[in-house]
């Protein structure tokens, strides 16, 4: 496939892995933010191809993993206690909320679906005039388009029966947070290429420069990867902290003007709890007043009293890079991909997965 | 191989419980060209089993089939019933001989739909070379199935020169795959609500006792371990054979076989291929030196075309199966968990 | 997080009375239907790159090469850097 | 017997569609001490079915069970499934060896029910003296299935001195009942929405095959014919038989054992006994100067404490079933049409 | 079980049996009104004991076979385009209508319920306050006090999602039609005892004197049918035609007041349409004007149109008892119990049905 | 039409707050429930006829002896007809 394969050549990864061997002379921390990079350094077993020197620390960038609790169990509340058809990417449905999950839940009886597409959904409100649909609207500034769009085509097509339950989340307040925490030590970052593709670069400037930090924009494929690495060591080693943009060819200095725009139209900036991180101020979207109609938690009144997270579990310390998976006492224990006490564990983009996951390998 | 076989003119157009009742409907339903469309000497027509000789090791595997939709890109959920049992069979080194056939159908089932499916079910027995000994029907109301279910069992005569047993896996030894993989689950997934797409993936599903019996024909006792990845794909058999074996799987990701399209759905999905439901493909392991010679007997099959050499079994890292990637670099490839997802965000 | 890859549009319909651009996107032997809702400038024959059934940018094919040429880039960046630090050490 | 087997503790409580993907899930289902409680030493617990010595005329026999509810006064839908499928293996004059085992599994259903139905598989298959040696699990959505559908299918021996056979049947033929009829049929419906009432009555499951060999080993070729006339009832069973046959079957009234409380329910709900659903119970068709024995060694057994002789086979009226009622009119007897609804108005 | 054995006893029968083959001289045409009495006659063989002078015809008293063609569309409609909860006897639900029955229907996924009682069908409302629920609500005077029943306990529940679907016929407005046909030789007529319970017996007298015949109110077992047959077959050897009594351990003259009070409250008289027979006037009752919110007809303003009878069904004459069902050009060729062209066909209390039944059957 | 059966009350309980009688009635082992509504005199031990839930009448112990005793009767009447008959023959 154009512009997937090129990026996965051995003889390139090859090339950038020596550029980085060469470049490298001491141990740097670098925390790759999006969830989707994580996933492609697990996947292609990349993590034990990088220099000895470079650790790569999983960000938090994973929208199944930071949806706070509570809002799983509003979604579950819906499904269950509304009726409605809840649906759903396919990611969220396993994610343990504090009684049941959304899979649990469709176990149950639940008419839970899993979508590729928001706008699907809206056709499903379509075809169901007599039932609630409602849309279980994840995401970072990546999925804020599509989401937002799927109101908008509601609207447009006078359905009074779809709404969303929003939980988008902002990368760059996210970045700060974790940046300001006294007790990380990362020392560069690899910032999310798709979410810069809508939002541009402009906010990573000063991110970059208020924390003192290199951060290249980064794509996905191991090539990418790589590359983004290697810039972020250069300036390391260099002792610079700029912005770079590795991802060029998809990433524009301004983003996408036409998706902020629907993004505009449709949400509004507020703040946000993200689990195991707690509330960041302005880190979130919610669906403006003037749409109240398709927002599922105005539409539901929906008020489900907040539940403890599960006691053991430290994601919030793995998210922000203060502690590996394995310094969790439940990691691999109590806590494995199939009965996930955290959600970092649940989402084959969650560190503590990647972790489990990575686990074992020995290094040839 | 082309079946000729009009439905008849029934005075019904729909399954209804009372097709399931054993009574006259029941009858009717396989007087109406079931029994005729699928009869040889030994199906037991209105009797409660078939009686037939059969001696020395035999194989006995089971299986329902409860796939969504029942009609998909490359075949139906009736010759996929056959192919299953069939194949599972000749995973024991055995030459299916008889199977059972017994239905759960969901009332409100078209005849036109049971019939496509029956003719398919005759073929695919006269493919593999199997007889329907011996049946069941039962109809269930509405909203308590999901169109039909079917579930086939089936008995077999083990090839005199199979050895196929776990205790003869050793290190050293060569996974074979038979074809590509992930090709049957994505042409479902092309299908499904919410996810559909177009494309012209079809499923794999295929008997596929015949190569195999021409494997343990040539190669018999070299012929260490079959199975074929269905539910839960390359990667949960592997880790099985990996976790029961108490030895360490290897396995080289630039050699596994995927078709274009089907890796393009991967991506689009965020499915990885070593999880999908294959049909038409099996894992052989097999002595490293005879393993080149499979792959090219396999080869001479339409449907083990891409067969190749992807893996091999190793002393370290017991019960683990180890992925290098295309790039080099390596990682655990664990059981599937629950069910495959698609990952989107 | 976010999932996104590249495809080709195959072609172009108008959808909610013309008002919503969709299109066929071919990934690699698979057709799927996305929204150009974004990527208003994006036609016939374009890369562009697909996130949850929206098309989100449209690949850019010169910038594309620069992951093949940075390290040849470097190398020469490096040349350069080498030879002014010369300079500055003759200085 | 009894049975003690407390579940084992698990971190799930309820089936979900990751049980059914063949994935970890699926092996920790089966882990959780489904194998455990099943084993023996031929039971393919991780293979694609089971390999074992078997020789000479062999019977084999499938069946699914659908009933609801699962768990239903006296019995629940997984000890029905092991007797059924012996039953039918039995009714074939052959003794049942080896079962394999398939659950189509409705995603919500509890560990607790699920583990209920598998320890009275447990315990049929121990009186039956039988062994599952393969198996299938199948997850599906909530609402494409109804909580457990389960399959057997079964591999048994002729019995030597059996002649069982269709053929064998003739005028002055006795036909033997083994114990009271309808008794399944009306437990179930005392549960059902909307038909329910309150009663003692208890399904009549059981294994039939150790009573069947008992008279195959006394009477051998004496015996013509054995059915289980379970779906449809002994209206049906005889039906098929005289169609089959050309003969014609004679009924007695009189001597047709029901329960009291069966024949009240049958009255109240407006059903004809004769076509119940029987789990229990079987019909016989013997040479007329043995059937006095027959039914004499049969009483032995407790639960065939009714066994009697209730009509015969005859030239006149071929295939037809022909009633003498208890008070001496005559009336044919048809197949069920359809489900046996209540007649109520 | 007391009340019903001691009237199955071989020994009474026989001496029923001998003392009508004592009375009876010539021959004698005599109509049981009721399906029970047909299926009791069927079921206990006792149409080949009867003296051969003694025939008996299959009169239309079975609700399954007379309710209208038009009725039964009307609640395929409900159960499939309204997705009503469409509760009903069992019987019911294998009648063709025009397109389908509604078993048909469910099989086709209209959720349709087979019930033992009205009674249930509120039970079923109450436990479903989000559906509707309609109970086709068939019978003759014998089930209408259960059926009005059914609307009270609404009613008093507040129920405002349960209604029924009423197709109450009474008979004898349409004993009185089918004596009136010329072409109906009918000499006697046994009347049906659950009707004359709820009804009694007054109207009968007038029935008897108009059309010059005795009539039996009679019931349900071997012993009951015999001695109605024997108290008619004397009458008719005697040149009378009087009204008598023959079941009074059940029937008082007066019938059931309070049941009656019951089917007042909510019924009304008004014309009927018989099926195979046509319109008789005053041959129905209906539910009253102001229990118009728990009648299915007037809630969901059903408006099927009539469809056709099948053209070959001369249900019609047999139910008058002019023609034999074998007397039909379909009966048991197009027309069987599995796949009933007409009504009496359906029931296994319908003429037809009956005679298929007991087709074949050699006298001994 | 219309199949009623007779059962023996085995108790009685209120519904709808005191409104409505209900009993509990056995019918040869088995037992259902069934509204006394139209029976408001029927009580424990009697055999009422229950109809779809319904009990619509109440068995009548001395009549129910009639069928039993009618064919004496008639054999009775039959000797006092014909004897009147040979009276009147005598006449
Ligand atoms: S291993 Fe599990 S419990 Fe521990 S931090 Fe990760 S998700 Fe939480
Ligand atoms: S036999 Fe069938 S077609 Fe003929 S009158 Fe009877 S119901 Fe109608
Ligand atoms: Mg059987
Ligand atoms: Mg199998
Ligand atoms: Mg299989
Ligand atoms: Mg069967
Ligand atoms: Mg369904
Ligand atoms: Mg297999
Ligand atoms: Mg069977
Ligand atoms: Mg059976
Ligand atoms: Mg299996
Ligand atoms: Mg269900």
């Amino acid at each position: 496939m154009k512009y997937i394969s090129e990026y996965r050549t051995p003889e390139l990864v090859e090339k950038y892995l020596h550029e980085l061997q060469k470049t490298v002379t001491r141990p740097w921390a670098i925390m790759e933010i999006c969830g989707g990079q994580t996933h492609s350094l697990v996947k292609n077993g990349l993590l034990n191809l990088l220099p000895k020197e470079i650790q790569m620390i999983h960000g938090p960038g994973c929208p199944v993993c930071v949806t706070p609790l509570n809002l799983i169990d509003k979604a579950v509340y819906l499904a269950e206690e509304k009726g409605v058809i809840l649906c759903s990417f396919g990611d969220m449905i396993r994610v343990p909320g504090s009684k049941r999950s959304l899979l649990e839940a469709k176990a149950a009886g639940a008419d839970v679906r899993i979508l590729y597409s928001p706008l699907e959904a809206v056709k499903i409100a379509q075809q169901n005039p007599d039932r609630e649909v409602v849309f279980f609207a994840v995401g970072f500034e990546t999925t804020a388009p599509a989401n937002a769009l799927s109101v908008l085509h509601a609207r447009r097509l006078g359905l009074k029966n779809y709404s969303i339950l929003a939980s988008h989340v902002l990368v760059p307040p996210a970045i700060d947070a974790v940046m300001t925490d006294d007790d990380v030590r990362i020392q560069g970052v690899l910032a999310a290429g798709h979410v810069c593709t809508i939002m541009g670069i402009d906010e990573y400037y000063e991110l970059s420069e208020k924390h003192e930090i290199p951060i290249v924009v980064t794509g996905f494929e191991p090539a990418d990867l790589l590359q983004g690495i290697l810039m972020t060591v250069r300036q390391l080693e260099e002792g610079k902290a700029n912005l770079e943009n590795q991802y060029s060819r998809v990433v524009k200095p301004e983003g996408n003007p036409e998706a902020r725009k629907v993004i505009e139209q449709v949400f509004e900036v507020a703040d946000r709890e993200w689990r195991g991180i707690g509330t960041i101020p302005n880190s979130g979207w919610e669906v403006r007043e003037e749409l109240a109609a398709f927002d599922a938690n105005r539409k539901f009144s929906v008020n489900i009293a907040k539940a403890p997270e599960c006691a053991d579990c430290i994601a919030g310390l793995v998210l922000k890079g203060i502690k590996k998976p394995y310094e969790c006492s439940q990691f691999g224990k109590k806590c494995t991909p199939e009965n996930p006490l955290g959600a970092p564990m649940v989402s084959s983009e969650g560190a503590c997965a990647a972790y489990y996951h990575f686990a074992g390998v020995e290094v040839s | 191989m082309l079946l000729n076989c009009p439905m008849p003119q029934l005075d019904f157009d729909m399954i209804t419980l009372g097709h399931g009742s054993g009574g006259i409907l029941t009858n009717k339903l396989l007087a109406s060209g079931v029994f005729e469309l699928l009869k040889n000497p030994l199906l037991d027509t209105h009797h409660d089993g078939a009686v037939f000789e059969l001696s020395g090791r035999l194989a006995f595997s089971t299986d329902s089939y409860v796939i969504s939709p029942i009609f998909f890109p490359g075949g139906n959920i009736g010759e996929l019933a056959i192919n299953g049992t069939v194949n599972d069979l000749a995973m024991c080194g055995a030459m299916p001989r008889y199977l059972s056939l017994s239905f759960i159908i969901e009332e409100g089932l078209t005849m036109t739909e049971f019939w496509e499916i029956l003719v398919s079910i005759k073929a695919a027995t006269q493919r593999a070379g199997v007889q329907i000994v011996t049946g069941d029907t039962k109809v269930v109301e509405k909203g308590k199935g999901d169109k039909i279910f079917i579930n086939t069992s089936g008995v077999g005569q083990v090839h005199p020169q199979a050895q196929i047993s776990l205790q003869h896996v050793k290190p050293g030894d060569k996974i074979i795959l038979s074809n590509n993989i992930a090709t049957h689950g994505v042409a479902i997934m092309s299908v499904r609500e919410g996810l559909d797409f177009e494309t012209d993936i079809v499923s794999d599903t295929v008997n596929l006792n015949e190569a195999v019996k021409h494997i343990l024909d040539e190669f018999g006792a070299h012929i260490h371990l079959l199975r074929d990845p269905t539910r839960g794909g390359v990667a949960t058999v592997l880790n099985e054979i990996a976790r029961d074996s108490h030895l360490g799987i290897n396995l080289w990701q630039r050699n596994i076989p995927v078709l274009d399209d089907v890796a393009g759905a991967c991506e689009l999905l965020g499915l990885d291929p070593l999880y999908v439901a294959n049909e038409g493909v099996f894992i052989a392991i097999v002595a490293a030196d005879v393993a080149d010679d499979v792959v090219e007997l396999l080869r001479q099959y339409s449907f083990c075309g891409r067969a190749a050499v992807v893996g091999e079994v190793v002393a370290q890292h017991p019960r683990q199966v180890v992925l290098t990637s295309s790039i080099g670099g390596k990682r655990v490839v664990n059981m599937l968990v629950g069910e495959q997802l698609p990952r989107i965000c | 997080m976010c999932l996104a890859i590249p495809g080709k549009i195959q072609s172009v319909d108008y959808q909610y009375g013309g008002a919503v651009r969709m299109a066929k996107i071919l990934f690699g032997g698979i057709t799927k239907e996305a929204s150009l809702d974004m990527v208003p400038h994006a036609n016939v024959g374009d890369y562009v790159l697909v996130h949850v059934g929206v098309a989100i940018s449209v690949v850019d094919e010169e910038e594309a090469q620069r992951t093949f040429q940075y390290l040849e880039e470097i190398g020469e960046i490096d040349e350069l850097v080498e030879a002014s630090q010369i300079d500055r050490q003759d200085l």
